[in-house]
């Protein structure tokens, strides 16, 4: 019966052995502690039974004693706090350059797009011993993107950007779940993450029907919105050149300096004035309700591309040289 | 019932104060601080929160300790609630 | 068993001091309010009971084949919102409590009667209304009722069900600050802080929790109550609002809240093993402190519920390390009463066998806490079965084994009758075995990777998923026992003497059932508390 | 806050569970701070959330704070520490057992209640009129005239006033209960109900209305001083 019966899923990623590595070693800890504290239960109920001639004999408290059961277990738990804490931050802070993955979460389906292009909706094929970068978004209400097998979980909440990674370590497919309450078929939402040999993953890549990378999709959005009039790569246009903006400090209009993240940019195209660079007037208009879900996704990747050295560049980027200064000055204070 | 006088007038007294204090904290948002005007801004309103609480709610003469100590433990769990969420809000942008 | 007429007539007691509706509907005397809320409450308890066993039959199979998912979504809802706030978080409070913290501090009744009364006529508009909200429709968001589902994705009554627990929230406000008067305020001549009963010092730091936390979560309902009906769209993603901000702002209540169901139910042993180990509470202050600690600590800690809902990695830090700190208190106390058996004079009755169980189940429900609240590990078994089985071997091992071991523990004191001691050990047996059996396995699933609130599961979960069905339908039979025994008891019991148990509290120097005033004339104490060396312990207390 | 010597042997208003009137008073006194400090930890789920929208979304809080009319806002709060003046004074008049000067006083508290309360429908009225009420109807385009630096996103100008008629009207609802709370005194007070030795209605009323002061001593300025300096 417990052949087969494991007590935890497969470890199918890096961060998988950590965790069970702090399991077990809780398991043992609690494991000791619930026999100590049973075995005393049980052998001073036996010992000590209410029977003819025996009399309770009552003693003090103890301060030394409550001292110690005090402080031993303070000094364990903050062990076992540091210990979780760093794998927390293990899991919490994606490797650079790991591949990429948009994912859009809505009630009851998962939607996940490669940068190649490639759309697939409850099935995720990525390939062994790379990083993967899940950058998540929700069209309606919170989901949580849960793989046992690699032990993340990250809740996917509308209206911002929400990262979570994975090393696969091991080929095979492995389940999907919605882990965040989110309707009637949250218990459907479910799906399978297939992790394939590296030379499989390029065959499976290139097989699927080619719409055309994320990035070239992004360019496209790009031009049709009209957004080149403004971020010019030329010269300097009314809005700030994109080019090698994403991952660096922005400073902005009233003094504060942000990272230009997936977030600020997704911020950036549906709410412009709130975070205006500095030099630059909020002429923006809003694009709130004008993009999807995926076609942001697709904007997004594309103004990461710009900020890409050449080689790593994906395909497709009008590669101008980005002008000498970031900022030119005549504009008026 | 001079005592009583005595009273009336004291309460005036705490009662003229809390309006020029609501005056001052009006005329005081005109004036560029920066980030000091929230701070003189609350600084003020606790002010009068006080004046209100110590001298129209009798919680200065009393002897009853267990009032303060009950006023003192609602401030402290307030701001635990805010400083807290606070705390989470502060240094989301840093991950 | 001599069907004896009730007792003897002369003897004037809060039972038969007046009869007829309008003495229970009206009456302010908080022993027949607490017998009031013990009818309410177990109405309640029954109804999510029921609600749970249709969960775990649905769970039986991996498919969805019992009930649709939507109902299966509005029976999980239902049972986490009757157990919640009209089961776990009243009933030690409302029933032991009110019947007993006026009697062991030696006072004839709480600091407001009228408020008292008020609180249960509360308690009874709330359960009216839940009841009405799940008959004609019911809620499909989960106890929790996350927005931006709960504020725009759904049109289930979500705001009936808000306002029912928004007025079970001022009912669990009035008693807490009737308690917290009370004990300030009423104590006998001589009953200093530290003679008090641990029994009075957990309802302190229960009521101060009930005082200070509740609000937070009725103002938390009005907002969502205001976004629904006046789209005030606080929680709204559209507006710039954030969903995170609700999570706070209800996790700060619903944290502490766990804290209400608990610490009654440890004064409650706290009361349970001294006695029937003959021997004094080992480290009276550390236990009585350690309840205090707990209130305290327990409003630092709500967002280790958030670990991975997107709220800032360093504050995550913050709340992970004062979650520990919670938990070093729990510990105190386990080791102290563990401590208290050492050299006692021991008696298997009921109530000590229910004390058992608590100390057992608690203590694993407790040390599974330091699973969860490892960061590492959290992100790997928050929102799926480990967290179900954490929380239920805290609440249905720790909170209802105490009620019910207070329950057998004070019986006689509140009805004037023994229930059947037989029975009574059979049906702690059975509880322990039913529990364990439905809720330790699902440890194992959810480490397993099995999310909480499935309607349909993969089919490698199944086996574990029938044992714990089977569980729980020994766990219902378990539950059943005790209502029988004791409603039998009523009228075939045998007669309880003032002090059957030879136990300490002024609880126990006046008749069983107490008269109306509770002592003829206001005690004197001047006696330690649990001073069992001078008690002498009858020589057969109990059947053997 | 000396203790009125008890007249009779037994006060008719002493409860039968309490041993004697100080106790009573005491438990009194107790359990209303205890209320008043459900109160404090009600509002402060609101201030919670109200700290966090606005260290978010500044700019636009300052710009829907100018356009609430200050005039109105400071003359409340005037009115409203009137009211607190009267309730006190009815406190003391009580306390000595003066009805006339007693129900006077409470009279001009529900008087100055319901003028604040006045003032604040004609506010409601003009963010009515103004498009300034959140929902489908809500369009709030900052200030005219003035060079506008940056033009004010819609969504957390809502922000602002979901809190603002959130906050503004939990407390109105709250005047209105102290209002219809003072009435019922007043008509008691009026039948000779409250003597110099029993008046803790009364102070207990007092301590509710004060604390709904306070309330609004600390909205004021967060709510209409954000920024009126731009």
């Amino acid at each position: 019966m417990f052949a087969n019966a494991p007590l935890w899923p497969e470890r199918a990623s890096t961060i998988a052995g950590n965790v069970d590595a702090l399991y077990i070693f809780l398991l043992v800890v609690t494991g000791m502690m619930c026999l100590l504290i049973f075995t005393c239960i049980l052998v001073f109920a036996a010992r000590f039974r209410a029977r003819p001639g025996h009399e309770a004999e009552q003693n003090e408290g103890s301060i030394p004693l409550e001292i110690t059961w005090s402080a031993i277990p303070f000094v364990v738990f903050m062990f076992i706090f540091v210990w979780g804490a760093v794998i927390f931050f293990k899991e919490r802070t994606p490797p650079r350059g790991s591949m990429e993955v948009y994912t859009v979460a809505k009630q009851w389906m998962w939607k996940f797009e490669h940068v190649e292009g490639q759309r697939e909706i409850n099935e995720l094929h990525v390939p062994v011993g790379r990083d993967v970068k899940m950058i998540m978004t929700s069209q309606d209400v919170i989901h949580s993107f849960y793989v046992p097998a690699f032990r993340i979980k990250q809740d996917v909440v509308p209206g911002r950007y929400a990262t979570a990674w994975f090393h696969a370590t091991k080929a095979g497919t492995y389940h999907l779940f919605c882990a965040e309450y989110c309707g009637t078929m949250h218990s459907g939402m479910v799906g399978d993450v297939v992790v394939m040999e590296p030379a499989q993953y390029e065959a499976w890549l290139g097989g699927g029907t080619a719409t055309g990378s994320l990035v070239t999709t992004g360019q496209g959005m790009f031009q049709s919105l009209g957004c080149p009039t403004c971020h010019r790569f030329d010269t300097q246009g009314r809005g700030p050149n994109l080019t090698g903006v994403f991952g660096k400090p922005v400073l902005l209009e009233d003094g504060r300096t942000v990272v230009a993240d997936e977030n600020y940019i997704r911020e950036s195209i549906l709410v412009p004035s709130a975070k205006v660079v500095s030099g630059f007037k909020p002429i923006m208009p809003t694009f709130q309700g004008l993009v999807t879900e995926e076609q942001m996704n697709a904007l997004v990747a594309y103004v990461k591309s710009l900020s890409q050295p050449q080689s790593g560049g994906a395909a497709g980027t009008p590669n101008l040289k980005p002008p000498t200064s970031q900022q030119s000055t005549e504009n008026p204070r | 019932m001079s005592e009583h006088k005595a009273s009336i007038r004291f309460y005036l007294g705490i009662f003229l104060t809390l309006l020029v204090l609501t005056g001052a904290t009006a005329g005081v948002a005109y004036v560029d601080l920066g980030p000091l005007n929230p701070v003189i801004a609350l600084g003020i309103a606790t002010i009068k929160a006080l004046l209100v609480a110590l001298f129209f709610m009798h919680v200065y003469g009393t002897s009853e300790r267990m009032t303060r100590v009950v006023i003192v433990s609602g401030l402290f769990f307030l701001m635990l609630l805010l400083g807290l969420s606070l705390a989470d809000y502060a240094t989301r942008a840093w991950s | 068993m001599a069907t004896v007429a009730y007792p003897s007539p002369e003897r004037q007691n809060y039972l038969n001091q007046e009869y007829g509706i309008k003495s229970w509907l009206l009456t302010t005397d908080h022993k027949r309010i607490a017998l009031l809320y013990l009818l309410s409450i177990t109405f309640f308890f029954f109804i999510g009971g029921f609600f749970a066993l249709l969960i775990r039959l649905e769970l039986l199979t991996p498919a969805g084949d019992l009930v649709q998912a939507d109902t299966y979504n509005k029976l999980f809802t239902m049972h986490g919102l009757v157990m919640v706030f009209f089961f776990l978080i009243p009933v030690v409070p409302a029933v032991l409590g009110n019947f007993l913290v006026p009697i062991m501090i030696g006072t004839k009744d709480l600091a407001f009667p009228r408020i008292n009364l008020l609180s249960w006529y509360l308690y009874i508009a709330a359960g009216a209304l839940m009841m009405h909200c799940m008959l004609t429709g019911g809620v499909d968001t989960g106890w929790t009722f996350y927005a931006p589902f709960s504020t725009a994705f759904t049109n289930t009554k979500i705001v009936e069900a808000g306002l029912a627990a928004f007025i079970a929230g001022f009912s669990s406000i009035f008693t807490g600050l009737n308690f917290i008067v009370t004990i300030h305020r009423m104590r006998a001549p001589g009953m200093t802080w530290t003679r008090m009963p641990l029994f009075i010092w957990a309802h302190y730091a229960t009521s101060i929790i009930q005082v200070l936390g509740t609000p937070v979560i009725a103002i938390t309902i009005v907002l969502v109550a205001a976004e629904r009906l006046l789209h005030l769209g606080i929680f709204d993603p559209k507006l710039g609002g954030d969903p995170l901000l609700f999570q706070h702002l209800f996790w700060f209540y619903s944290h502490p809240a766990v804290y209400i169901m608990i610490l009654p139910s440890m004064g409650v042993v706290s009361e349970i093993i001294p006695c029937f180990a003959r021997k004094r509470i080992f480290g009276y202050t550390f236990v009585a402190l350690s309840s205090v600690a707990i209130a305290v600590f327990g409003f630092l800690v709500w967002a280790h519920h958030m670990f991975v809902a997107g709220m800032s990695v360093y504050a995550a830090l913050i709340f992970s390390m004062l979650s520990y700190l919670v938990a070093v208190p729990s510990a105190i106390k386990v080791f102290n009463w563990t401590a208290t058996l050492y050299k006692g004079s021991i008696s298997y009755t009921t109530p000590m066998l229910y004390a058992f169980g608590f100390l057992g189940l608690f203590t694993m429900g407790g040390l599974t806490g330091l699973f969860l609240a490892a960061l590492g590990i959290d992100v790997h078994v928050t929102d799926t079965y480990f967290v179900v089985a954490h929380f239920h071997y805290i609440m249905v091992g720790g909170v209802l084994m105490g009620y019910l071991g207070g329950m057998h523990f004070w019986w006689p004191k509140i009805s004037g009758r023994m229930y059947p001691e037989g029975w009574g050990r059979l049906a702690a047996l059975i509880v322990f075995i039913g529990f364990n059996l439905t809720f330790f396995p699902q440890f194992i699933l959810g480490y397993m990777g099995m999310p909480r609130r499935y309607w349909q599961y993969p089919p490698e979960f199944q086996v574990l998923n029938v044992l714990s069905t089977a569980g729980s339908t020994v766990l219902a039979v378990g539950y059943l026992l005790p209502m029988v025994y004791f409603l039998w008891s009523m009228r075939y019991g045998k007669i309880a003497e003032d002090n059957p148990w030879a136990a300490a509290g002024l609880e126990w120097m006046t008749t069983s059932p107490p008269p109306t005033y509770n002592f003829e004339e206001t005690p004197v104490v001047d006696f330690e508390a649990y001073d069992y060396e001078n008690i002498k312990a009858k020589e057969a207390p109990v059947a053997r | 806050m000396h203790d009125s010597p008890i007249t009779a042997e037994h006060n008719p208003a002493l409860r039968h569970h309490f041993s004697d009137m100080a106790q009573q008073k005491n438990a009194a006194s107790l359990g209303m701070w205890l209320f008043l400090v459900t109160e404090i930890m009600f509002f402060g789920g609101m201030f919670c959330a109200y700290l966090i929208y606005r260290l978010a979304f500044f700019n636009d809080f300052s710009a829907a704070s100018r356009s609430l009319d200050i005039r109105l806002g400071a003359t409340n709060t005037a009115v409203l520490i009137g009211s607190s003046l009267t309730v006190v004074l009815a406190v003391n008049a009580a306390q000595s057992g003066n009805r006339k000067r007693l129900v006077t006083y409470l009279l001009a508290t529900i008087f100055l209640g319901c003028v604040f309360l006045g003032i604040k429908a004609v506010e409601y009225k003009q963010k009515f009129d103004e498009h300034h009420v959140p929902g489908p109807t809500f369009d709030f385009e900052g200030e005219k005239g003035a060079a506008e630096e940056r033009p004010v996103v819609q969504g957390h100008a809502q922000l602002f006033f979901v809190l603002y008629f959130l906050m503004t009207g939990m407390h109105a609802i709250h005047m209105i209960i102290g209002v219809g709370l003072f009435s019922v005194l007043t008509l008691l007070a009026w039948k000779g109900h409250y003597t110099s030795s029993y008046y803790t209605p009364i102070e207990n009323s007092g301590l509710y209305w004060h604390f709904v002061d306070i309330i609004w001593i600390y909205l004021f300025p967060l709510l209409y001083l954000i920024n009126r300096h731009h």
